[in-house]
């Protein structure tokens, strides 16, 4: 792979070189959250960002959008305008590239998802290292480092940006910027191992994933779930802000007066009670427990039996973002009846 | 030989009201505006409530007029506890109140009251073979309900209002759209008067009347200023005003049987609120475009006629777009400056707060607790003034047309209704009878 | 991925766009039973008509357009070409608005979807399908496949039964199986009101005391309401069927029919592409599964 | 029926669809919009707006439901009871209040406790809101034009806030944000502008009250104040229709 340096002060620079690859979003900050947002000054980007609210899933799966668009006997044709919009995500953090990752095999198979697909490849990603919250456990899912799925990634080691170059594209962007970039040394290599290692100490949440999915079996009718499920509120918050939830509903909606109309399809939870509701009112996860229980046993399980990996990547935004504090590092921890346990 | 005229149930007002005139021969027995609006009992269930509540609960009394009671609302509780609210909040108040009042007059010239002057059961079957007309008052309704929505944050019961200031300010791209939009208003509301002015006349009720109408401090409008003032029967000054606090002297209402609404009077005598009030108490405030609009209207003040309200309505759509625009130009040249709302340190006492309803004057008043919550509330509403007024305009107008059928009788007696535009679920929210 | 050179055009259309309809015509409805109709659709594409293949057990998304998408087994047998068969109960939104539709109306289908049973499997062994009332739909398309593909499968046998003969699916049609030489065909009804039923009047279970079944060789297909599992599971593994030669057809909430949308995801499974056909093993294996 | 009129006035301010809208339909009956009315024909389609509060509501009411084939309440008043049945409308306190505003002839009033629709006619649907939503309007009589029913979110307000990506108030602000348990729809208006949800849809389909009261009462706010302000709009668990 190639790796080079970039001086950390002409960040700004590279930044308005990058422009010509598409339209610049980053995170920024929004009343003490971060949202990644088109950036209109580069000195709003907050790159020291914890997490943003979102994920940046919103761009490739977003919360609504109009799939087909049908009209009467014409029947149904695609609507795929504004997919090939190139736009380039700077400053994303290993997790959330792992969760693209992700949604990559969710999304392709036999029945490759033309929508996302298309907004994946006008997309350039542009990674960048983090420090780790008192809600990160990414480590312990292994996202902590990502070795695809980005086109650039910069690791802080001081003055300058230590960078991988993971793709054509992201190579073109170098060279786009003429000399910026300069050669790393070994002093650099070294710098990057120790901020590395500090990195890896800096750690508060641990869990051990291995047998995860065994234990699931285990302690499928542990009493945890009953408890859970009476505090969850249903309010969809946990998979909204997922990398990893991708569940959505379809439905046709239709123009006044017409029988014409688009067909669309917005976010969906697996907390919600419709989820499984099938027609004559039959339910297979009527209650709140199931349905929690479901979330939890679909990441840790059955993503590991469908894409040979956990579906979380512990990025902690479930844990900030349910009202009622239904923490994942701590249900997975209790689930092996252990408190905090070290993965390494 | 008696007879009963009976309009059953109003249509075309906001609310469940009727009218019935009993004549004896051509003498006027008895008039009654009925109003069958369940009563609610709202600032009974306010009892007990946070202050930060309070306007939200509250608008809901009524949705036409639902921005001027929030607003009323915020200024009695912000009289309450002596919050100070910035200019900048003040000016954005103001000029969500006039989206309310070019929303509300828009909709009750073109939607409510144009038709009967033309013949037409509504706007719809208006808009058949007018249809240029049609679409310009919708249009005028939708700007001062995208005013509403910029800075209230939705066009009925705006959210974004809170004691001390708002939850969220309008972005510049909003204003900038806004901007836009109130050019295009300032064509049409040159249009509307044209329309207007070729409206067949209404003349069938005379009768010298009192006004009653908030005093501005600075420029016309509905949302500053606590002294109100009564012109005497017939005159467009020499009145006498009081402060807010002492509305109660505006009133003396009396429950009355026929009605969920009470009647209000000054001294004893009806008196009038809303658009024809206001512009006779204070004409000299309107701007020159608005001054033509009188003139091209014909409209003579003081008037004699209630049915000029509805040409008061079309002077202050003028006005009003005029106003925002100049607003929302200050606001984009100016900027919006980053400001969270003014602290609130609740105490206990009673606040006031008096405002300019589309409809003619809203008076809130709350006494709170020490820890801000609601111990007793009073809301007089502009309708429940006019309510004595329009039974007296009825009776003019019934015994100046003695002569009618009694079909044409009716539709006279609806016509006058409907000018005052009133507001029915508003008019059964009054305050406590003195004990 | 490109589709192969030899997939069949009709699948290149779908992979394309999965989530694309291509629109069909409504040939024939037939009302078998009260809110049970039998839709006869043609795709209006006459090539794709002719070319669209299916597997037995296959599903399809049958779009009303305005109304929505549901999934729906294909009914028909695959060894039957040009036109599709939907049995389709009328239950809600998608399936009011079907039967609101009549001949010549257009609706959207894209399939075929699911795993479909497992026919190589069955190739050369016995067969055995044990419905109970609305249950016949996904079994018909099965039956209709052994049937004309008679050579292929030793024994053929039915069991179907319905609470009256009213609410029995298919009824011309299977009762004149019940004198075919190469397959057995057991009709049972829980009552007969009329008192013209010539069949059996008994319990489904019942109809296992009338054939012999050489559990070691046979695959048995089940579909029914949640009693049927209940009494004929028991029967199966009583008599001695290994779980992975029992199999069933589940039902899920559906928006996709590809994977995507993650409604019909039982256990660790989705119905959509692992199902709608499990052996009786994945069942008891998946959580939540019946 | 009672309230404050604000559906109707949001159906009136749909006026980039009005013209379409009246096009649409066939318009028998509407008061506030028309005075051309005919009071006695069969509808098929009913939108009923307000509270039950009188006697002569109630009348009205199942005099339109004998007329129309479906009946559809339109605001939160009329699909839950609204403002008007606040705390349960403080149904022992009636009299007195009546009294209290109107003085001795209150007592002769036609007034009755608030009620919402479905507790004195059958209800086909229900458009929720105080008031309504625009879109949700539209796309109702869209819907029920082609003879579909009207498809609305049943989850809460904190679904659809998240996809703004809105901060949350409840958690890093601590308010008394009803999200959790309204139901969506309105695209989390208040949230958006900093303002935490008072409720005014009415409550979501599966919204878990008792775990919302324990975590406000974590919070240290006093049970009776959230009580009361989860049922500014509705009592906390309903019937869905
Ligand atoms: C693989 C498969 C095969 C099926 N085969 C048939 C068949 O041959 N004949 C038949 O009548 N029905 C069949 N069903 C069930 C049928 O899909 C549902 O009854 C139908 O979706 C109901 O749609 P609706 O809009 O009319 O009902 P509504 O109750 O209005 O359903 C609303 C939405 O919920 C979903 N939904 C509701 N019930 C079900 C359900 N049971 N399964 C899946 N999604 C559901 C649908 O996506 C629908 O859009 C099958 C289901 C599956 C999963
Ligand atoms: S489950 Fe929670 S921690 Fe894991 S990826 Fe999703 S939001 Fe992040
Ligand atoms: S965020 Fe918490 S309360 Fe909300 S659905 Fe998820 S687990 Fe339940
Ligand atoms: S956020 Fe809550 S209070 Fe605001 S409009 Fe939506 S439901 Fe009503």
């Amino acid at each position: 792979m190639k790796i080079l340096k970039l001086p950390k002060n002409k960040l700004d620079f590279f930044a308005s070189v990058v422009q010509q690859f598409g339209e610049v979003h980053a995170p920024v900050e929004q009343n003490g959250q971060f949202a990644f947002q088109p950036v209109r000054r580069w000195s709003e980007v907050r790159l020291d960002y914890n997490r943003t609210i979102l994920p940046p899933k919103k761009y490739f799966l977003p919360p609504r959008e109009t799939l087909l668009q049908y009209a009467g006997d014409a029947g149904y044709v695609p609507v795929m305008e504004g997919l090939d919009k190139k736009i380039v995500l700077f400053g994303v953090h290993a997790c959330d590239v792992y969760g693209l990752n992700l949604l990559d095999l969710v999304f392709a198979g036999a029945y490759r998802d033309p929508y996302y697909q298309a907004r994946r490849r006008n997309a350039a990603i542009i990674g960048i290292e983090c420090t780790p919250d008192e809600h990160c456990f990414c480590r312990s899912m292994r996202a902590d480092f990502v070795e695809q799925g980005f086109d650039l990634f910069l690791f802080d080691i001081g003055d300058y940006y230590f960078t991988l170059v993971g793709t054509a594209l992201g190579d073109d962007m170098v060279l786009a910027t003429g000399p910026l970039f300069e050669p790393v040394s070994h002093q650099d290599v070294e710098e990057y191992k120790r901020r590395s290692a500090r990195k890896r100490e800096a750690f508060r949440l641990h869990v051990e994933i291995r047998d995860l999915p065994e234990i699931f079996e285990m302690e499928y009718s542990s009493d945890i779930w009953q408890g859970l499920g009476e505090r969850c509120l249903s309010c969809g918050s946990c998979s909204m802000v997922c990398p990893t939830c991708y569940c959505y509903e379809v439905a046709d909606e239709v123009q006044l007066g017409s029988r014409e109309g688009p067909r669309a399809r917005t976010w969906d939870s697996c907390l919600f009670a419709t989820h499984a509701l099938v027609a004559g009112g039959e339910n297979f996860r009527k209650t709140r427990p199931s349905r929690v229980k479901f979330r939890f046993y679909h990441k840790q399980r059955g993503f590991v039996a469908e894409y040979g990996r956990p579906g979380c990547v512990g990025c902690g935004r479930c844990i900030v973002a349910c009202p009622v504090k239904i923490d994942v590092v701590e249900v997975l921890n209790q689930l092996r009846s252990v408190q905090n346990v070290a993965s390494r | 030989m008696s007879t009963t005229i009976t309009v059953e149930h109003l249509a075309r007002i906001e609310g469940h009201a009727g009218i019935t005139v009993e004549l004896e021969g051509k003498a006027v027995r008895s008039v009654r505006f009925e109003v069958f609006e369940g009563a609610r009992l709202l600032e009974g269930l306010l009892r007990g409530r946070s202050y930060q509540d309070v306007s939200q609960i509250i608008s809901r009394i009524c949705a036409i007029c639902s921005a001027a009671h929030s607003l009323t609302s915020l200024k009695a509780t912000e009289d309450a506890f002596g919050v100070e609210a910035s200019p900048q909040t003040h000016l954005l108040r103001d000029l969500l109140y006039r989206g309310e009042s070019i929303e509300s007059h828009a909709l009750h010239l073109f939607c409510l009251a144009v038709p009967d002057y033309l013949n037409y059961p509504s706007v719809v079957a208006l808009a058949a073979d007018h249809p240029d007309a049609a679409k310009l008052g919708l249009r005028l309704k939708k700007l001062g309900n995208t005013i509403q929505e910029v800075v209230g944050g939705r066009a009925v019961h705006p959210v974004n209002c809170i004691v001390g200031g708002f939850g969220a300010l309008p972005a510049e791209d909003q204003l900038i759209a806004l901007r836009r939009d109130l050019q295009q208003g300032m064509a049409d509301c040159q249009t509307a008067i044209e329309i207007l002015a070729t409206l067949p006349p209404a003349d069938f009720c005379h009768t010298p009347t009192v006004f009653a109408a908030l005093q501005p401090p600075a420029d016309y409008g509905y949302y500053h200023g606590n002294r109100i003032e009564m012109l005497p029967e017939g005159k467009a000054n020499g009145g006498v005003t009081f402060a807010a606090a002492d509305y109660r002297s505006l009133t003396n209402e009396k429950a009355v049987p026929h009605s969920h609404a009470k009647h209000s009077l000054f001294q004893g005598r009806p008196f009038m609120v809303g658009s024809l009030a206001r512009v006779t108490a204070n004409r000299e405030k309107l701007s020159d475009r608005a001054k033509k609009a009188i003139e091209k209207l014909a409209l003579t003040l003081p008037s004699d006629n209630p049915m000029d309200n509805n040409k008061a309505q079309a002077v202050e759509l003028v006005f009003d777009v005029e106003y925002a625009l100049a607003t929302v130009e200050r606001l984009l040249n100016e900027g919006l400056k980053p400001e969270r709302p003014a602290p609130v340190r609740p105490r206990a006492g009673t606040g006031t707060g008096v405002t300019e309803a589309p409809r003619g004057l809203l008076v809130h008043s709350y006494t709170y607790d020490d820890a801000g919550r609601i111990v007793s509330a009073d809301v007089i509403t502009p309708t429940a003034m006019n309510a004595a007024s329009i039974e007296h305009h009825f009776r003019c107008a019934a015994e100046q047309a003695a002569a009618d059928s009694h079909q044409a009788l009716k539709k006279k007696l609806e016509m006058i209704a409907r000018a005052y535009d009133p507001c029915v679920s508003c008019s059964v929210h009054l305050l406590r009878v003195k004990s | 991925m490109l589709p192969a050179a030899d997939v069949p055009t009709y699948q290149a259309l779908f992979t394309a766009n999965p989530y694309l309809p291509q629109m069909a015509r409504i040939v024939r409805v037939y009302k078998m039973v009260k809110d049970n109709h039998l839709f006869t659709m043609r795709f209006t594409d006459s090539e794709l008509a002719q070319t669209f293949q299916c597997k037995p057990g296959q599903f399809a998304m049958v779009s009303v357009p305005g109304a929505g998408e549901a999934p729906i087994s294909i009914s028909s047998s695959p060894s039957r070409r040009g036109v599709l068969e939907f049995c389709v109960r009328r239950v809600g939104r998608v399936t009011d608005a079907l039967y609101r539709l009549r001949t010549n109306d257009l609706v959207g289908i894209r399939g075929p979807y699911g795993n479909g049973f497992p026919v190589e499997r069955i190739l050369g062994q016995d067969l055995l399908l044990v419905a109970g009332g609305l249950g016949m739909a996904p079994l018909r398309s099965l039956l209709w496949y052994a049937l004309d593909n008679r050579e292929k499968f030793n024994k053929v046998i039915l069991m179907y039964g319905a609470k009256t003969p009213a609410d029995m699916l298919f009824r011309e049609e299977l009762v004149s199986l019940v004198d075919r030489v190469d397959a057995t065909c057991l009709l049972t009804v829980d009552a007969d009101p009329t008192g013209t039923w010539k069949g059996h009047i008994a319990l489904l279970p019942a109809m296992f005391d009338h054939v012999q079944i050489d559990p070691a060789n046979t695959h048995a297909a089940v579909c029914g309401p949640p009693v049927v599992y209940k009494f004929v599971l028991k029967r199966l593994l009583q008599l001695g069927f290994s779980k992975d030669r029992i199999l069933m057809s589940l039902e899920r909430r559906m928006k996709c029919g590809v994977g995507k949308c993650g409604h019909c995801s039982v256990g660790y499974k989705y119905t959509c592409l692992h199902g709608p056909i499990f052996t009786y093993w994945d069942a008891i294996n998946l959580p939540e599964m019946v | 029926m009672t309230g404050c009129a604000g559906d109707q006035l949001v159906m009136l301010n749909c006026e980039d669809q009005l013209l379409d809208v009246v096009a649409a339909l066939d318009i028998r009956d509407f008061l506030m919009a028309s005075s051309g009315n005919d009071e006695e024909c069969p509808l098929d389609v009913a939108l009923v707006e307000g509270a039950v509060l009188t006697r002569r509501d109630e009348e009205k009411l199942n005099r339109v439901r004998e007329r129309a084939k479906l009946l559809v309440a339109v605001g939160t008043c009329a699909v839950w009871g609204g403002v008007a049945a606040m705390d349960g409308g403080r149904d022992g306190d009636r009299a007195r209040l009546l009294a209290e505003t109107y003085g001795p002839t209150g007592a002769a009033y036609d007034s009755t406790p608030a009620r919402a629709l479905h507790e004195v006619v059958k209800v086909d649907f229900n458009i929720s809101g105080c008031p309504i939503e625009k879109e949700q309007f539209i796309s109702a009589l869209s819907h029920l034009l082609n003879g579909n029913a009207p498809l609305f979110p049943q989850y809460p307000v904190c679904t659809e806030c998240k996809m703004r990506e809105n901060n949350c108030l409840l958690i890093e602000k601590g308010e008394v944000c009803c999200g959790p348990l309204t139901v969506a729809g309105c695209n989390a208006r208040c949230p958006a502008l900093n303002i935490a949800c008072v409720g005014c849809r009415g409550p979501a389909d599966d919204a878990n009250t008792t775990s919302a009261l324990a975590m406000f009462g974590e919070k240290g706010i006093p049970r009776d104040d959230i009580v009361r302000k989860l049922r500014t709009f509705a009592p906390m668990e309903g019937p869905g229709v």
